[in-house]
């Protein structure tokens, strides 16, 4: 079997408890009075590295072959960059609306 | 046998496509705007280039069909002389070529209807478009167009565009007309709304063809440079009357122009 | 055994018997007819009826090119008489008026307008639907008390049949192809009049007392009470205000 | 590697009974045949609609026979009002798109073919497998539903734009139940997919046989594993797009509605939403729809046509797969070309038109490998060979409508005229038609283990081919004058002297549908009296010609298959089978 | 029925490719349906977004007690992700018992964040909150947005946990080993993973700060 014996539960329980601290972190920026922008930006980065550590370790990803990073990284940023061509009309919607 | 024939209904079938695109035999009407000519220039281009590759091809197909068939001899085969990298080179040097071009020529024609700044001196109309009709409106003599509210949209008693002729000073000058009429030469700036559905201002003479978004007003500049009467008519599909959803685009001489405001205006 | 075959012999008598009375119930009082005439007038000035512009429509716009059409909110006769006014019975009927008119009332098409504007359907009558044009009209009834209804009509098509079983006061009727067509179907119960040109009605109303609704597109409803004897035409008179 | 050790699993007896045999099978080809029978009632439902669409727009006034009764509202007399002429044409796109073009070559073909190719016996989640199929079937049956209820079908287009589809029944007729059943029968559809392409991926890459690199995959399984990425990643955007459309019309929400909408004189309760969002998200599927669409057209022709030219194509198989790999992926990126002017901000437009210029690039390779593999062939003219030939002379028509509507000024002109129409039926419906012909014709002998006849296929190639061009040509061609798509009548000036031209499309339309009554006639008779078909009718070399025709119930009888070969070992008369050890003649 | 199901019928061993995974076809077949399951909530998340920016007075409607709830979930979400580890380690071991203890803890943990949540839904419910009407007068797009991917993502948790509850059954009934639960973890790591985007997308950045 892939061998995933590498983390100790202990080890496991430390990342998960991590993941929470990074959500602590999250809460405490939420009520530092930011712009939303910068709010905005600050928690998808955390929430991104949250995603990436808990694929790479509680998925053991890290332990599988490299070929299953390559192909599951790769298709979902593919479509994830791609959606991003919306805000130019989301933005012209807000811009050129009718005030309704 | 079947090669040979598959062969020459290829070649008769190009060259009837040939013929009927080199003699126009359907094409585009006469173009009366500004811009018009890049853009009947970048479609006679892509004619003309995707047209000798379409022939190409075509051409190259029949041949093959037709010298290749099946001989009963045991024949040695062939394969083609330098195998796949003479195919990928033409493909990236011919159509990169192609592309090249026509996304530059292109962009010169494209820029000119969207990126070039409306002349600020323009005839303004506000066009709106309901389900099954344009409705265009001028603004007056007073040059404002009053503030719309679709809440009091009557189509009974002829307020398509829902204007509050006793509050609002602007409205009360607003001409409402069915028929858009604008100068010859001059500068046009129409600003597009839609009262429910997505429609579209489509004129083929003057190569002007932009969607009604509803939500959003969108604005389009064009010059028209003849006069004459020629048909607005709808491509974004809005329900059951998108079929005959049109409206007049009348191109008058200056002065026709101003009594036919005045005129209008009496109507209201 | 014997009692029950009894008892369905009583109470098939019974019901022939009621409804004998019934059908002719219906027939005894149509003889003797009372009248209701009278006038709509309108007190103050009509307002301005825009012209119809039908650019859009070039078959219909050359129908009208010497005399433009105008809207019909409000249609006011020579001498002030409000036209397109529907007086009908509110209350006070007894049942045993005149069955509704078995032949289906007819509204038209014609030059991209509807011929009446306004048209009154009794309810459960049928109403034929004409398209004189050489363009496509779809009919789109907004009823609220009964279904919708919707249907196209290409030119040349064969009439179209509708018909509403509920009261309803006013159904507004348009064209989705021409937005400036309009036109109202009123469907009541029992006998109703539609005031023409000069603003007069008649209705054709068995004796008794009622309460007289007259409707109006624009200016709303009012009321009169009114008592019919036989044989001699009762007048009544009403004015709506020109806001 | 594997956990080979014994599963307490029910191991895979065939089955007994009607029911677990035909109905409610888990057997891959069962399967495939299910999705072939369901593409095949699919086309001719669409063709049964396209007759009824063209009769009308060339004689207006006609009455359509059957029409009438079979709905007295939409068509009374047996005349479509304009309300129902969009109702058919938008349940002609549905259909032929959904439930034929996207259904049949992948799924249908695939289901079948793709485990024997890869020497399995069976698809890697077969329940799995079943499943997808009847989630399809369930949507199909809510597709065809709307035709009967009291609202009629939907007729907002296979696109349903966002507020006419979305508004709900005051949008106008068909846009009531019709509508909803629509978004319920696509989202099934999506779901469905998104099953079928998970097991295609698994298979092609978990269950190879020995020997079977992935270097030596036949090219219509290369295709269908590309397709099977491309759907995944398209339908799991349809998917939220249709349930957020449902969730508009039923949950009152307004994600595509903005406010201030006014209908019959009434403002709508939404506000908020855009119908830019609909289309931007429709079009992130809709374009690698298009290419889901002619990915599997390429991997059966580059799979048929070297059994017939007697040689491999030209760059082996790593240009071709190259090329449908470059084709998929640069797919995702061009969506934007279908809303050059419907509202989308000009500056988008050059973002989009410079890769939909380019993807025309692999797609000249694929044509460019397919037409010079003809070069120095001994071409054996079957009728599969003829298709492969009809589809590479459709297919350069249809491509090259593609360097006009590429482009955002010629598109200004050019859009939503009867050219686009005419582009892509050439490349969605005619390209995919033909290579699926040739594919069926190639693969009916080892699908149902009789012979098809011959000379009623080539009569049935000859007469679509002609009358195809007259069709779909003239259509093409007629959009240069404008001439608007989706009209139910030309009453517009410019397009009233185009009624003749349309009169013509129409005989043609109508004489193209009634060959394909030769196809069918010659399916049905084949299937029971066709003359029995050997294990290796056409001297092919690939896996599913190693076994018996129909293949048994575990595709291989049991046998261990070695792969040693690539899948084109042909030379002359003379072929290499993929699982023969001897010497490889033509280096694959 | 995979291929060695293929082996006990016919005798011999079917050769095969290795898989270029070098995984389990039930795992790779659970990797391929989260890369598309990703895709259809990115494609929910950044219709939220496109809602968002389109809109002229969204309103941050949420105070500190609902971000507590989501804070409370997210924990719970994620200590049921660590105790469904610990049961693949179990299953993996062969011990029976503590993996059903560690099966049961993840499925309680699953319900209750499913609980919590549907808690706070009716709360919203009761103030007002419906899929088109915001009571505090922002946009209206509010409710459709929430309901929409957070009901998403709730009927996501609720299917994970009756799968695990077949899991189980079928684990203690033999059926299934320990690759199936390791299956059933992974669906549940992606469910967890997706609410670390949906947390701070739908409740921090509409508190009310």
């Amino acid at each position: 079997m892939s061998s995933n014996q590498e983390l100790s539960m202990g080890s496991y329980a430390g990342i998960v408890i991590g993941l929470m601290i990074i959500v602590g972190i999250e809460v405490v920026l939420t009520y530092q009075h930011l712009s939303v922008r910068t709010l905005l930006f600050a928690l998808l980065c955390l929430a991104s590295l949250e995603a990436f550590v808990g694929v790479m370790y509680l998925m053991h990803v890290k332990y599988e072959n490299r070929l299953l990073f390559w192909t599951i990284f790769p298709a979902t940023l593919f479509v994830l960059v791609l959606l991003n061509y919306l805000w130019p009309d989301a933005y012209r919607m807000a811009r050129m609306s009718l005030g309704r | 046998m079947p090669g040979k024939v598959f062969a020459v209904v290829v070649v008769i079938i190009t060259l009837a496509i040939g013929y009927c695109v080199v003699a126009h035999v359907w094409w585009m009407p006469v173009d009366i705007s500004v811009h018009g000519p890049n853009i009947d220039h970048q479609i006679e281009e892509t004619v003309f280039g995707a047209g000798i590759l379409f022939i190409a091809g075509q051409l190259v197909l029949a041949a093959f069909s037709f010298l290749y068939g099946d001989s009963k001899g045991a024949r040695k085969m062939k394969s083609f002389p330098g195998g796949a990298k003479p195919l990928i080179i033409f493909a990236f040097v011919v159509v990169g070529i192609e592309i090249l071009v026509l996304s530059f020529v292109g962009s010169k024609a494209w820029g000119s209807v969207y990126f070039t700044p409306p002349d600020p001196n323009s005839v303004r109309v506000d066009v709106q478009a309901g389900q099954f009709a344009f409705y265009f409106r001028y603004p007056g003599s007073d040059g404002k167009f009053g503030p719309l509210h679709p809440e009091l949209i009557n189509e009974g008693s002829q307020n398509f565009f829902g204007l509050d002729t006793d509050h609002d000073a602007d409205s009360k000058d607003d001409i409402v007309t069915a028929e858009l009429a604008i100068p010859v030469n001059k500068p046009v700036l129409l600003t597009l709304h839609s009262k429910d559905m997505g429609h579209s201002f489509d004129v083929r003479e003057l190569r002007v063809q932009q969607d009604f978004v509803p939500g959003i007003v969108i604005p389009i500049h064009f010059t028209a440079t003849q006069t004459g009467k020629f048909e607005i008519v709808c491509t974004q599909l809005c329900g059951l009357g998108h079929y005959n959803m049109k409206a007049y685009l009348e191109v008058m001489s200056q002065p026709d122009f101003d009594n036919w405001v005045k005129q209008q205006a009496a109507m209201q | 055994m014997k009692v029950g075959r009894k008892v369905v012999a009583l109470t098939s008598a019974l019901l022939i018997f009621a409804f004998g009375l019934l059908y002719s119930g219906r027939t005894v009082s149509a003889a003797s007819t009372g009248q209701v005439t009278g006038t709509v007038k309108l007190d103050g000035t009509a307002p301005h009826q825009k012209p119809i512009d039908m650019g859009k429509e070039p078959i219909c716009a050359a129908v009208h090119k010497d005399k433009p059409v105008t809207t019909e909110n409000v249609v006011v006769g020579a001498n002030g008489g409000l036209a397109n006014v529907v007086v009908y019975i509110s209350q006070g009927l007894t049942g045993n008026e005149a069955a509704a008119p078995s032949q289906p009332v007819q509204l038209e098409q014609k030059g991209c307008q509807y011929l009446p504007h306004v048209v009154v359907v009794d309810a459960g009558q049928h109403l034929k639907i004409v398209n004189a044009d050489q363009t496509s009209h779809n009919i789109y009834a907004q009823a609220t008390k009964n279904p919708p209804w919707n249907k196209s009509q290409p030119p040349g098509a064969q009439p179209l049949d509708a018909s509403w079983t509920n009261e309803e006061i006013a159904i507004p009727v348009k064209c989705n192809v021409h937005p400036w067509m309009h036109a109202y179907v009123v469907v009541v119960k029992g006998p109703y009049g539609v005031s023409d040109d000069s603003g007069s009605f008649k209705l054709d109303v068995p004796p008794g007392t009622y309460t007289l609704t007259a409707w109006h597109e624009t200016y709303g409803t009012q009321t009169q009470n009114v008592t019919v004897a036989a044989g001699k035409p009762a007048a009544v008179n009403f004015t709506f205000k020109a806001k | 590697m594997h956990d080979m050790t014994a599963h307490a699993a029910a191991h895979h007896a065939p089955p007994q009974g009607f029911i677990r045999k035909y109905v409610f099978s888990v057997d891959h080809k069962v399967i495939g045949i299910q999705y072939t029978a369901l593409g095949l009632v699919s086309a001719f439902i669409g063709m049964a609609l396209s007759w009824a669409m063209r009769i009308h727009l060339a004689w207006p006034t006609a009455s359509i026979p059957f029409l009438g009764t079979l709905s007295p509202n939409g068509a009374p007399g047996g005349v479509p009002t304009p309300e129902y002429y969009l109702s058919l044409m938008t349940m002609h796109g549905t259909i032929m798109a959904f439930f034929l073009l996207t259904a049949a070559p992948m799924a249908g073909f695939g289901n079948f073919m793709l485990p024997i190719h890869v020497g399995a016996a069976d698809m890697a989640f077969p329940r799995l497998n079943m499943a997808s199929f009847w989630v399809t079937f369930v949507g199909f049956v809510l597709a065809c539903a709307t035709f009967f209820i009291p609202d009629g079908p939907p007729l907002s287009g296979w696109t349903a734009y966002a507020p006419l589809s979305a508004v709900g029944a005051v949008a106008g007729p068909g846009q009531g139940w019709g509508q909803n059943l629509w978004g319920l029968s696509i989202a099934l559809f999506c779901v469905a997919s998104l099953l079928g392409a998970l097991n295609f991926i698994v298979t092609t890459i978990d269950l190879r046989t020995k020997g079977m690199t992935l270097s030596r995959l036949p090219l219509a399984t290369w295709a269908w594993f590309i397709n099977a990425w491309v759907s995944l990643l398209a339908f799991a955007v349809l998917l939220p797009t249709c349930l957020l459309l449902v969730l508009d019309r039923l949950g009152g929400t307004s994600f595509f509605i903005p406010g201030g909408l006014v209908i019959n004189d009434k403002m709508l309760p939404h506000s908020g939403g855009s119908p830019l969002l609909f289309q931007h998200l429709f079009w992130f599927f809709g374009h690698p729809e298009v290419y889901i669409i002619i990915l599997p057209a390429f991997g059966i022709v580059a799979h048929v046509m070297p059994t017939f030219t007697r040689k491999p194509l030209v760059g082996g198989w790593k240009v071709i797969t190259y090329a449908m790999a470059a084709i998929g992926g640069l797919s995702f990126v061009v969506w934007g070309h279908h809303m050059f002017v419907s509202g989308m901000s000009p500056y988008m437009a050059m973002v989009f038109s410079v890769p939909t210029l380019i993807i025309t690039i692999p797609s000249v390779i694929a044509v460019l490998v397919f037409a010079f593999s003809l070069y120095g062939a001994n071409m054996r003219f079957t009728t599969p060979m003829l298709f492969c030939l009809g589809f590479i002379s459709l297919f350069i028509s249809g491509g090259i409508g593609g360097f006009f509507l590429a482009q955002p000024a010629v598109d200004s002109y050019l859009h939503a005229t009867s050219f686009v129409v005419g582009h892509f039926h050439f490349t969605m419906g005619l390209s995919a038609v033909f290579a699926a012909f040739a594919g069926f014709y190639y693969w009916f002998p080892k699908m149902w283990g009789r012979m098809m006849n011959e000379t009623l296929g080539k009569i049935h190639f000859w007469l679509s081919f002609v009358l195809v061009y007259c069709v779909f040509m003239t259509l093409h061609l007629m959009g240069l004058t404008g001439s608007v798509r989706r009209y139910s009548q030309f009453v517009a000036d410019f397009m009233v002297p185009l009624t003749p031209t349309n009169r013509f499309i129409t005989i043609a339309a109508l004489l193209l549908g009634a060959t394909q009554f030769i196809f069918f006639y010659n399916v049905i008779w084949s299937r029971f009296k066709g003359p029995k078909a050997a294990d290796n009718p056409w001297q092919a070399t690939t896996l599913e010609w190693d076994t018996t025709s129909p293949p048994p119930f575990d595709n291989f009888g049991g046998r261990q298959m070695t792969v040693y070969h690539g899948p084109m070992e042909y030379d002359g008369d003379a072929f290499v089978m993929q699982t023969s050890t001897e010497k490889s003649i033509a280096g694959t | 029925m995979s291929q060695s199901e293929l082996t006990m019928s016919t005798g011999h061993e079917v050769l095969m490719e290795s898989s270029p995974y070098g995984m389990e076809k039930k795992k790779l077949g659970m990797w391929i349906f989260i890369v598309s399951d990703a895709c259809t909530f990115a494609t929910f998340l950044f219709g939220y977004g496109y809602m968002r920016v389109g809109s002229q007075n969204w309103g941050t409607p949420f105070e500190f007690s609902s971000i507590l709830n989501g804070i409370i979930m997210t924990f719970v979400l994620l200590s049921s992700s660590l105790s469904m580890l610990a049961a693949v380690r179990a299953t993996q071991a062969g011990q029976k018992a503590s993996a059903n203890k560690w099966l049961g803890l993840t499925m309680l943990l699953g319900t209750v964040f499913a609980i919590l949540h549907l808690r706070e839904w009716f709360k919203m419910i009761g103030e007002g909150w419906r899929l088109f009407y915001n009571p505090l007068g922002g946009a209206a797009q509010f409710g459709a947005c929430f309901f929409s991917v957070t009901g998403l993502h709730l009927t996501h948790v609720i299917s994970g946990v009756i799968a695990l509850a077949f899991i189980a059954r079928g684990y203690n009934q033999g059926r299934y080993d320990s690759s199936h639960v390791e299956t059933a973890g992974l669906y549940w790591h992606f469910v967890d993973l997706v609410w670390m985007f949906v947390f701070p997308l739908m409740y921090l950045m509409n508190a009310a700060r």
